[in-house]
């Protein structure tokens, strides 16, 4: 991919497909799952071309979810370790809602909402698919007791709710903060974007000479 | 001649339609087995393997009478057993057909998410209708009595359909018409209850105290209802549940979270929606692209710049 | 069946001894059901182990195999002490006044004239005080000690409570409670019946284990009336009709029976079947035998039966022994004695005792014929299946033959159920492939046969070339064809008392009382004549009314003898012809005929005043407590234990076993001790399964898919036997290796003082089939059988159980 | 997944059909409820009378066949349950009885006529002809080596001993008469059957 002289990596390539198929296998999941969720949204089935298709695949697509958003985690996890700057952050909040980034704590690679959608993701995800496993009639039916099996599936769809929430929350502030969708799709951003709403990342991307995504001496930083 | 149109059904599963308001006037109908004169021949697995052209594997001695081992989709009733000692220390051999209840208010329906595939006719027949079954055993989470089974070959799910293609031109159902001793009877549900109640005077006349019939209101009633010894305790008849009813998590499950989880998503999105008309999108601003030119160049400026860390 | 499975609805008290009603005749029990729910009826239920049918009784106890005259004569004793019998009925209807002859006695286990190196009896003393009529001298005071009732109370005084539940391992509160029950139908109108199977034919006493029964329904009153009788619930859906038509080694259709040796002329032959009167005015109809034997032979031989020729006399086999039965004939096979056999439709490799002798002896044939519908193990009994059967093929010399036949659904014909009726059936469909009827089959052989004689001339052709045989199409004639002609036709114009012709030459005839013994009619089994008359196929009706919704169809198929449906109904009314029971009369006196919903079982116009007792067939037309030289073994019923018994006869120690019975050499060789087998093995017939048969049925074989024995708790923990674990059961004969059934419903029994345990072992698994395959119950069964009949003891014998690693163990 | 290939391709063709019934929309719900329930299959299958083959209560069957017996349709048993008119099992069926189907038409049922030679480890199809001119031959010969027509005291006795039969327990009684005709044609004693088993 070509970047722009001056810009910054946000996301290497490797991690926007790792990204992006977690949101592909997130929205089938979504639309299967909601299709066998409310009678009113089994159309959505038709989108795999019939109920029993969107039955059958779900649960291969959540393995594949697993694996993927597994890959997230490993990549992300330790920019979404949680400090008393995302407290402050999350206590400014109006400002933040109110496009005012000033006077709000400097965000490092990820502010606090990025991390409460990333953890909410690395909580539910393996619940959903614990849960969907005790429930996939055709391999694990006869593996646990019906009473189990009626809580996993009430445990499959709350949580699955919940991730509907967050992914909502998650969507939407890829709209709302312009640049962000770019930032995934080919991967840069501009260093006013960075310095925005990312200037702790920003200072250390400059600090270290990197272009992104991380800064180029790891080590050094680690031991500041 | 056999099709029930529309009018003629009561329930649907994964709809949202309101029961049709003619054809209202249809009998109940409902099969009573009076386990009290029942001899476990199995004649009534038989014939409804013969009826249904079903036919199980083969499978092995098991330490009971009962076979095959449980109810799959190829065996829509079994015949379970039970030696229980009595509080005389006489031996009772009860023995119970199990399969499906026909439910007044069917768990399986409630929760099967397949538009159709599980219905009730307005004689209180609980049929699954294979094409629209999906497979994903929601039904069986749904059941209070475990009985519709998954097949491993079309993923879909069977079980007793009261021989609905038997009833639908006035038959009675194969198991009904074959056993031997009348320990099954078919007839309208008033009838049934009716007849129950005099087997039930014969029973307490014979000294079982606690004879009766097994019709449970968890379920709003059942269109299968059994006559037993001992009503008391319908559990020693091979686990009979003692008051079945949807369960509490299902009911949650299909009950208060569908609206809820919708209604939540939709005011997230309106949210967001508002969030967009009222605050706008969040741009990055030229000064900030300035801002950040300053710090790229005083980065790369004389090492002695004050703003940069170290 | 004396009366009709319907009937049984119509019980007080339904007593299931010597069988599982239930399990074996699942919708012939539904009267049972039938009574106790709309007659109050009162179901008892006596098996070793707690059946199906005890788990819809209202009273069940247990009994050890073998032991079933031991607890009936203790009812019978129970009766007669408590003095609950219907004396009228008893007085009238049966020979309790009879005087017995002076040699006549019992002791120490014998009766007398018992020869110890025949084990058999000289039976001439077994008879009445005759007086100078002929007549039987009567004492109806009872004040005789020879009186057949005073006897009856003498001989069964030894069977109190205490020792019927020492032998039987009854316990006595429960025997009580059942005697008491039982006395109850005394009362004229309460009935109760009893429904038995091979539960009791099955033991080396089994026609005495019947006989006793009967004595007790005697003594109820219960014989004739509705809802009571002797009900033999036979278990194949044609083996009445194969018996009715003398498919028996001694036999000739209708009963009558083929000579022996000794009866060289027809004239010594008709001596001893002439069954003159015992008592004054009786009807002893077997008076009639000549007409019935004569008319046979003309069916038979048509022309070739003359009364010059004694009727074709010497055209019919004679017997040197009693009969050539099935456990006679595989002893003589496995001698070498015996060179070809034919199984039409039979099984015996799976269904005769001791299945390793049976094995034996078909591999000694020359040739074996099978003509079977099914694959049978009979027909393989050469194939080498590892332990199940192991043949050596190459060792075996005989030819064997497995040809295809029709089954049920692919034939017309008529089959008799249990309670006599004949039902015609039709064919549905045609058969598959290659397969051919029976007749076909039978008709091609005789074909053949006859031709070579013809052609080649050899050992007494006569019977063979005179054989009737002028059926429209000879090479498969059709059942209507023969059915007609077992019901008999006028070979000459009839005519009767007047002189008018009441039957023209060539018509069908009416009933058997239109046969004659000059050759003017055949029949080719009399007591089937009147079901197929001109007025065409009375088998095949199809009328369900019944009158009084008694249970009785009369215009439903035909049964015999004479469209009757309950026999001896004429003591269902007293002495002077009124109902014992008028809310469920059969037939009464009107003043001047038996009128009532069945064919009266008696001379339709004979005056209640004329004394003529209402058991028409016995010479002094009563039921007999005494049986006369009836039975080879006694005319009274004694206690004797199995062959193979856990304990010592506790009446008379010095004779263990039936005296009577006939035991090969080999056979008893092969007896096991109860040192060595120290468990009772009694084999049966489970719900799902009919016999070899239905194995070979997906459906049967899905419900039942495993052999497996059944075994109490008890045993199974001092065995160490675990539920659905192998075990190896074994007999001095052969073992099995199976899947164990630990049941609460088998409980270890107190015999003469010690715990006694018995082990089921069901039968229907072998190695061809769609089931899992098995051994088969007979691979422990002793070669042995009832003194009467022969029928092979199945139901009582010693084995000797062990936990097993598995068939791989055994290969 | 364990979908094989064959199972995915007939999947697909099931997805197709549903899925042209249903065309995006709102399920194929209103279409499949039609056809909820299934056909009755005796509408128009020839009925025939007959008796259970099995024990003694003798139930009164219905056999149901396919075709309506035109010349050119060849009957398949394809039903049988239990003659609501008979008098004793009024429609009811025992286990036996409700799979009498499965007798019929059980791979256990012999097709042909078949030959062990002695000494050998397998049947092989003969013709019909073949069987029996060699029954008839091998009775002939035994019966005329072993016939005895006089006893030793010198008496008629014209019995066959060495070739016995045992007669069946299922078949007719017309059945039952031929067979007796011809064993005692031929002298036959060692003839029996299953009453006492």
């Amino acid at each position: 991919m070509t970047r722009p002289l001056g810009t910054l990596i946000r996301n290497d390539t490797a991690t926007r497909i790792n990204h992006w198929i977690t949101a592909l296998c997130f929205v089938l999941l979504v639309i299967s799952g909601l299709s066998m969720f409310h009678p009113v949204l089994y159309w959505l089935s038709a989108f795999f071309g019939s109920g029993q298709w969107a039955r059958q695949s779900h649960p291969w697509i959540g393995v594949v979810l697993l694996l993927s958003y597994s890959g997230l985690i490993i990549q992300f996890w330790r920019d979404n370790l949680w400090n008393m700057d995302d407290v402050r952050w999350m206590m400014a909040i109006r400002r933040v809602l109110a496009n005012d980034e000033e006077g709000v704590p400097e965000v490092a690679r990820f502010n606090a909402g990025q991390k409460f959608v990333f953890w909410s993701m690395a909580v539910l995800v393996p619940v959903l698919f614990i849960t969907g496993l005790i429930i996939w009639e055709y391999y694990f039916g006869t593996w646990t007791s019906i009473p189990t099996q009626r809580a996993a599936l009430l445990i499959h769809s709350l949580c699955a709710i919940a991730a509907i929430l967050v992914w909502i929350v998650h969507v939407y502030a890829a709209i709302w903060v312009r640049g962000s969708m770019r930032a995934m799709t080919q991967g840069y951003v501009t260093p006013g974007w960075a310095w925005r709403h990312h200037r702790k990342w920003f200072r250390s991307l400059v600090a270290t000479g990197s272009s992104g995504p991380r800064p180029n001496d790891v080590r050094r930083e680690a031991g500041e | 001649m056999t099709n029930y149109q529309s009018q003629n059904f009561i329930r649907i599963s994964a709809t949202t339609m309101t029961p049709p308001a003619t054809r209202n006037h249809e009998a109940e109908m409902a099969k009573l087995i009076d386990v009290t004169r029942c001899i476990g021949c199995k004649a009534c697995q038989a014939a409804c393997m013969e009826w249904n052209n079903l036919r199980s594997t083969v499978g092995t001695f098991n330490g009971t009478l009962e076979n095959p081992a449980d109810l799959d989709p190829h065996t829509w009733t079994l015949m379970r057993f039970t030696e229980h000692e009595n509080d005389k220390g006489d031996l009772e051999w009860l023995i119970r057909k199990d399969g499906c209840m026909h439910c007044e208010d069917p768990g399986c329906l409630k929760a099967c998410p397949a538009p159709g595939a599980i219905v009730q006719y307005e004689n209180g027949i609980v049929d699954f209708v294979s094409e629209n079954c999906i497979g994903c055993g929601f039904c069986v989470k749904g059941c209070p009595f475990n009985i519709p089974r998954i097949s491993q070959v079309d993923h879909k799910s069977y079980k007793c359909t009261l021989c609905s293609d038997r009833v639908a031109v006035n038959l009675e159902p194969a198991c009904v018409k074959a056993c031997p001793t009348g320990a099954i009877l078919f007839g309208s549900k008033q009838n049934m209850t009716d007849w129950a109640g005099e087997r039930v005077e014969d029973l307490k006349s014979r000294g079982f105290a606690n004879a009766g019939l097994y019709d449970p209101p968890g379920v709003g009633g059942t269109h299968v209802m059994y006559v037993l010894h001992h009503a008391d305790t319908p559990s020693i008849y091979s686990d009979l549940p003692e008051n079945p009813k949807i369960s509490a998590t299902v009911e949650f499950w299909k009950g208060l979270i569908k609206p809820v989880a919708l209604a939540s998503f939709a005011a997230a999105v309106v949210t967001g929606f508002m969030h967009w008309v009222i605050a706008g999108p969040n741009e990055v601003q030229p000064e900030d692209e300035e801002a950040a030119d300053r710090i790229i160049e005083g980065k790369n400026a004389p090492k002695s710049s004050p703003e940069l860390p170290t | 069946m004396t009366n009709t499975w319907q009937d049984i609805k119509n019980a007080n008290v339904v007593l299931v001894m010597g069988g599982n009603a239930a399990e074996a005749h699942p919708c012939g029990f539904k009267w049972v059901i039938e009574a106790k729910i709309h007659n109050g009826a009162k179901l008892i239920v006596v098996d070793p182990r707690f059946t199906r049918t005890a788990s819809v009784a209202d009273f069940y106890a247990p009994i050890r195999p073998g032991t079933d005259i031991a607890f009936l004569s203790g009812v019978i004793r129970y009766l007669l002490e408590k003095d609950q019998v219907q004396h009228e009925y008893v007085r009238a209807y049966t020979n309790a006044s009879l005087i017995v002859k002076e040699g006549f006695s019992f002791k120490d286990g014998l009766f007398s004239g018992y020869n110890a190196e025949t084990h058999s009896y000289d039976k001439t003393d077994w008879q009445y005080e005759l007086d100078e009529q002929g007549f039987a001298k009567i004492d109806d005071t009872w004040e005789n000690p020879r009186c057949v009732i005073n006897l009856m109370r003498q001989h069964v005084d030894r069977y109190t409570p205490e020792m019927v539940s020492r032998i039987c391992g009854t316990p006595i509160d429960k025997y009580l409670t059942i005697c008491n029950l039982i006395a109850g139908t005394s009362l004229p109108d309460k009935a109760m019946t009893s429904l038995f199977a091979l539960g009791w034919t099955q033991h080396s006493v089994g026609s005495q284990n019947i006989r006793t029964m009967a004595m007790v329904q005697l003594l109820l009153g219960n014989i004739g009336v509705s809802g009571g009788g002797m009900n033999a619930l036979r278990g194949h859906s044609n083996i009445q009709g194969l018996t009715d038509v003398g498919l028996l080694s001694n036999q000739i259709p209708g009963y009558l029976t083929l000579p022996k040796d000794q009866e060289q002329t027809f004239d010594d032959y008709m001596k001893t079947r002439q069954f003159k009167p015992l008592r004054p005015n009786q009807m002893s109809y077997w008076q009639n035998y000549r007409k019935f034997f004569v008319s046979f032979q003309k069916t038979m031989f048509g022309d070739a039966a003359t009364a010059e020729n004694n009727w074709a006399y010497d055209l019919l086999p004679k017997l040197n022994v009693p009969m050539y039965d099935i456990i006679k004939a595989f002893e003589m096979m496995v001698h070498g004695e015996i060179n070809g056999y034919i199984c039409q439709g039979f099984n015996p490799l799976q269904a005769f005792p001791e299945k390793n002798k049976i094995r034996r002896g078909l591999s000694k044939l020359k040739y074996l014929v099978v003509m079977d519908p099914l694959d049978t193990e009979t027909s393989r009994f050469w194939e080498n299946v590892g332990p199940l059967n192991p043949s050596d093929p190459a060792k075996i010399e005989t030819e064997v033959f497995q040809l295809p036949t029709t089954c049920f659904a692919e034939e017309d014909g008529t089959l008799v159920n249990s309670a006599r009726w004949l039902q015609w059936h039709w064919k549905a469909a045609e058969p598959p492939a290659k397969a051919k009827s029976d007749i076909w089959i039978m008709a091609g052989i005789f074909h053949r046969m006859r031709e070579l004689y013809r052609k080649e001339g050899g050992a007494f052709p006569d019977p063979i070339l005179k054989l009737t045989w002028n059926y429209t199409d000879p090479v498969e004639p059709s059942a209507d064809e023969l059915a007609k002609e077992m019901n008999g036709r006028a070979r000459a114009d009839l005519k009767d008392a007047s002189g008018a012709i009441a039957v023209k030459a060539g018509q069908q005839l009416d009933s058997f009382a239109q046969l004659r013994d000059d050759g003017t009619t055949e029949s080719g089994c009399w007591i089937f004549t009147g079901s197929y008359t001109e007025k065409g196929n009375m088998m095949a009706r199809r009328d369900t009314h019944d009158p009084r919704d008694q249970g009785i169809t009369p215009d439903w198929a035909w049964s015999w003898p004479a469209n009757r449906r309950i026999l001896y109904n004429r003591a269902s009314a007293d002495v002077a012809g009124n109902p014992w029971n008028p809310a469920k009369p059969i037939i009464q006196w009107d003043g001047s005929r038996w009128v009532g919903i069945d064919v009266p079982d008696y001379g339709p116009t004979i005056k209640p005043s004329d004394g003529v007792g209402p058991f028409i067939m016995n010479a002094e037309g009563t039921g007999r407590f005494f049986a006369l030289d009836q039975m080879v073994d006694g005319p009274f019923p004694e206690h004797y234990e199995p062959m193979e018994s856990p304990v010592e006869n506790l009446l008379h120690p010095k004779v263990q076993n039936n005296p009577a019975a006939r035991v090969f050499a080999d056979d008893r060789a092969d007896f096991g001790t109860p040192e060595q087998f120290p468990y009772v093995g009694t084999t049966y017939r489970l719900t799902e399964h009919f016999h070899f048969w239905t194995k070979h049925a997906l459906i049967n074989a899905i419900l039942q898919p495993q052999e497996f024995i059944e075994i109490g708790e008890v045993l199974a923990n001092e065995k160490g036997i675990a539920n659905n674990g192998w075990v190896r059961v074994s007999s001095k004969r052969g073992h099995m290796i199976c899947k164990a059934y630990v049941t609460k419903r088998i409980k270890p029994m107190t015999v003469a003082g010690k715990p006694t345990h018995v082990i089921g072992v069901p039968l229907h698994w072998g190695f061809t089939g769609l089931a899992k395959k098995g051994y088969g119950a007979n691979i422990l069964t002793p070669s042995v059988g009832d003194a009467n009949t022969q029928t092979p003891e199945f139901k009582a014998f010693l084995v000797n159980i062990e936990p097993s690693n598995g068939p791989e163990g055994e290969v | 997944m364990t979908l094989t290939r064959r199972g995915f391709i007939k999947l697909s063709g099931a997805t197709l059909a549903s899925s042209s019934l249903s065309a995006m929309g709102f399920g194929g719900c209103g279409v499949a409820l039609a056809q909820s329930v299934r056909l009755y299959k005796l509408a128009a299958a020839k009925e025939t009378r007959n008796t259970c083959t099995y024990c003694s209560v003798a139930c009164g069957i219905l056999i149901y066949t396919t075709g309506d017996d035109a010349k050119n349709s060849h009957g398949n048993i394809m039903h049988i349950e239990g003659d609501p008119d008979h008098p004793v099992n009024r429609g009811t069926l025992c286990p036996k009885g409700s799979a009498l189907l499965d007798v019929v038409h059980s791979p256990g049922r012999l097709q042909v006529p078949k030959y062990r030679a002695p000494g050998t480890d397998e049947f092989k199809e003969v013709s019909w002809d073949f069987a029996l001119d060699r029954i008839a031959r091998l009775m002939k010969d035994d019966r005329d080596a072993h016939f005895i027509a006089k006893n030793e005291q010198g008496g008629t006795v014209n019995r066959w001993l060495t070739t016995g039969m045992l007669a069946a327990s299922a078949s007719s009684n017309e059945t039952a008469l031929l067979t007796w005709k011809v064993a005692r044609a031929f002298g036959m004693l060692v003839f029996d059957n299953q009453a006492r088993v």
